[in-house]
């Protein structure tokens, strides 16, 4: 079995999950990460998606936020309206998952344009639900690819936000959960400084060297000096991923 | 009182150049038929509101219907870019689009209010964002009791909202059921609206969890399939090789325009624009 | 996450001397059966939260459990007075009682900003009435976008919700039909929160319009019948003959307090209070 | 057939009731003319009923707001917050319904307690939904017995505004609705002046003289120049009515 850049990242964001956490899920990464740790050591896991379904337990990881499979499965079927109001904005989410078009070393997060904002480069999707998701989580994890084009030092644009400015900055603007506990890449993971908030990079995975994570970051990038490496994917958990996978495809 | 109506009448007769107009969907249930009418009666100047503006919005600002945009975001779920939405905020073709932009609890939030008769909602939201700086629709407001500052958003009043749904009985109450999103809440935030629905029927199925009485709408016509190629619970499945396909057909301005001209412009109704699909996908097939 | 549980343990682990609790429901699902065991457990100094106060809160008050009550509607619906409330409020038997009164829209707007986490709830209410002299949680709130005055309500934040149900599933998740009221508001408001059901199911009805997930609720106890003579939908009627009843049986202070020693305070629990009643009913029947 | 005052109260009240309607009912005298108008000349009117039914069509008239039949019979069952939040407030409801224990020359209206608030005579229900009907339905009627205790020179108690102190004041509060069309009593009908909002009696029922109707209100009550008596009970009307009241014994 050939383990990609993309499998571990899944694997790793699925093992962060704990059973019975209660996880707003995005589309895409997120969403298979969340469906992966449902599948192997978090059965009772509660996935939250924006479009109202609370306890959606899909047999395919959906490929859109709003499949009628999530509504068919789901314990309960809301409003838009109340998902964000009752149960996001309440504080009754656990763990928020969201992924970034750019991201900084606060883990402030940007998916709405590259380029002035006037005159983009790119132009993204936009917000969606991520402001509120990574204000109102009690934690935020991000899964993201990690190149000079996503790990940037300066956002274009701030669409929501991990740490601002570090310390206790995130907390001052009022800010109800956490924040950002870790950032799953492709290469490893990174969390925050405990007390600057500033990303640090923490684990690699498999076969990848500090060297390659550090030319892939846009910032002079720290490292733990407890660095370890991510326990290589488990035959169980790759046929588990490729089992989704093949459900997907 | 809805007027159970032909589509091309309830189009001709309720929304007019320059209206703000949502075609609201999540997913699920959205307008596509209507939409199309829209494109085909040449309505021009309009806002278009909508929280996940999809294919069928990159089809309307694609053909330059749309003067602004209200949304929070645009994308093709599980395939990537809308191109003619990038096109006209990237390269301003067919027009320069101007763009307010929320974020879903902001949006949801605004639509609550309108429904509400209430000019602001309040939320927990868009603190320390950059969203902040690109409309003038969202401010602080302190709270009378513990003095805490929170985030309000302006009232989204429609004159228009556009819904597809599953059902509409004998009385001409329309329901719906599976996820329903923000559906209630534009028809209640605008002056008019339009429902197009799968059947019509003698009493509702039982799986209906949301009504919506006939006396808040405007019009209802029975459009099959009106949805394609989003879905329909309990009627059609989400044709995901439509979005997939979209992602080549809407990257080509050309290309584009063709395809609009030979399947939405120039065809007689939304049926006719199923067949046409209907036969290429399976040649494709 | 929910524990399935007796009702005794239930109110024993989660309800407390002094809380703030709410026991609602809309005429329809009145937890009747949690409120005894409220009694009881001789709980004191409560706050009672409910939009209709009724019977069940004429009894707990009757008894002294509160010592202030939260309310906008405090009648026997179709019958008349409370007397046991009145005569707090106007003689202070057993003991005084303190009032904060709302209107029904206020109540709910309350709730739901409670449910929300939100500090306070925006509506068009109370203007030109003598109730907001009456309570502080109730003020004003300008438009930041338009400068019009609104009335802001203060959230209402409750200890422990005490719902009745129809049905919890095997995960414990709790569903509801018919008239819900501002039920599903009240256990999102509180820290903690009880429901009693009818029955537990493999997998719930298909007449089941609301879900409460278990890992919002505290604990759930099976009570068939819990809501009596309130009623619920798809297994019982209301009694509307105890509703009458009442009226004399709570009229007279020593008579009440004999009731309410017999029927509910010196009583076992909620299935042995229903053949009592239900044998006089058969009497008098 | 005898008509006692309360029956011609109810035929009146439901005569003025137009089908299709959307009317908001309180329980008791409105909900039994609401339900009387829907079996006469408005079988499309539409009764909203604030326990959440939409378009009730109920056979026994509720005996209590929350009925059974209400929810199995309504259009639509929404919940209590959305009731006076998309419904009510927003301007949807064409008619409330309400009725009094204190009305006053503006019809104001008092339902919360007879003498002072902190030591009350009669501690009365309160407001329910009534300040929010009254301020808030396009048109309100008042179903009250008249009486030197209910029709009072002032008010004990403030709970939903009428008229206000007459004139544009009712308007000046910001109130939305156009206020109290009709007071309808067991003795006639009152309706504000188009100019000062005071009520003045301008119906009096069969057999009913002007002084009863005076001598039975507090204040120095206005007769309308142009007085006349109110079209007797019909035996369809009448039919109807105790029809209905059989189903409630």
């Amino acid at each position: 079995m050939t383990v990609s850049a993309d499998d571990i990242m899944t694997v790793v964001a699925a093992r962060t999950l704990r059973d019975r956490a209660v996880c707003f899920v995005g589309i895409g990464l997120p969403s298979l990460a969340a469906n992966l740790a449902r599948r192997l050591h978090a059965p009772d896991i509660v996935l939250v998606y924006e479009s109202g379904a609370i306890g959606a337990k899909p047999t395919t990881p959906p490929l859109s936020i709003g499949d009628g499979e999530l509504a068919e499965t789901a314990d309960a079927v809301v409003s838009v309206p109340e998902i964000f109001a009752y149960w996001l904005q309440a504080g009754r989410i656990d763990v928020g998952f969201l992924s970034a078009a750019q991201i900084d070393r606060y883990a402030n997060i940007n998916t709405t344009v590259i380029g002035p904002y006037d005159d983009p480069k790119v132009r993204l999707p936009g917000a969606g639900g991520a402001p509120e998701i990574a204000a109102s989580s009690r934690e935020v994890i991000v899964v993201v690819r990690q190149s000079l084009r996503t790990f940037v030092d300066r956002l274009d644009f701030v669409t929501s936000v991990g740490h601002h400015a570090g310390h206790d900055s995130r907390a001052r603007l009022g800010l109800r959960g956490r924040g950002p506990i870790a950032v799953i890449t492709d290469l490893g993971v990174l969390r925050p400084d405990p007390v600057s908030q500033e990303l640090v990079l923490t684990e690699v995975h498999p076969g990848v060297v500090v060297e390659e994570v550090s030319a892939r970051t846009g910032w002079p990038l720290r490292i733990s000096p407890t660095l370890t490496v991510t326990a290589a994917p488990t035959p169980v958990e790759l046929t588990a991923l490729e089992e989704l996978r093949g459900r997907l495809a | 009182m809805a007027e159970i109506t032909s589509l091309h009448a309830a189009v001709a007769g309720l929304v007019r150049d320059g209206d703000t107009v949502a075609l609201e969907g999540f997913t699920h249930l959205i307008p596509y038929a209507a939409g199309h009418e829209i494109l085909r009666q040449t309505l021009h100047h309009l806002t278009l509101v909508r929280m996940t503006p999809d294919v069928l919005y990159d089809q309307m600002i694609g053909v330059g219907a749309a003067d602004r945009l209200v949304f929070s975001w645009g994308g093709n779920p599980g395939v990537g870019s809308l191109h003619r939405f990038r096109d006209a905020v990237e390269d301003g073709w067919p027009h320069p689009i101007e763009l307010e932009e929320h974020s879903h609890a902001g949006m949801a939030a605004r639509y609550v209010a309108a429904a509400s008769g209430l000019p602001f909602g309040t939320l927990r939201g868009y603190v320390g964002s950059d969203l902040l700086e690109r409309t003038a629709n969202v401010a602080t407001v302190t709270c009378p009791f513990t003095g805490e500052e929170l985030t309000a958003v302006r009232a989204l009043d429609l004159d228009v909202a556009v819904i597809h749904a599953q059902q509409v009985d004998r009385h001409g109450n329309v329901g719906l059921w599976g996820l329903t999103g923000v559906q209630k809440e534009a028809v209640l935030a605008a002056d008019r609206s339009i429902v197009t629905v799968e059947e019509r029927v003698t009493a509702f199925d039982s799986r209906v969890t949301t009504v919506l009485p006939a006396w808040v709408l405007s019009a209802v016509a029975v459009v099959p399939h009106g949805s394609h190629p989003s879905y329909t619970q309990g009627y059609s499945n989400r044709d995901n090789a439509f979005y997939a396909a979209w992602d080549a057909i809407s990257r080509d301005r050309g290309r584009f325009a063709a395809w609009m001209r030979g399947h939405v412009l120039d065809v007689d109704d939304f049926g006719d624009h199923l067949r046409l699909v209907d036969a290429e996908s399976a040649l494709a097939g």
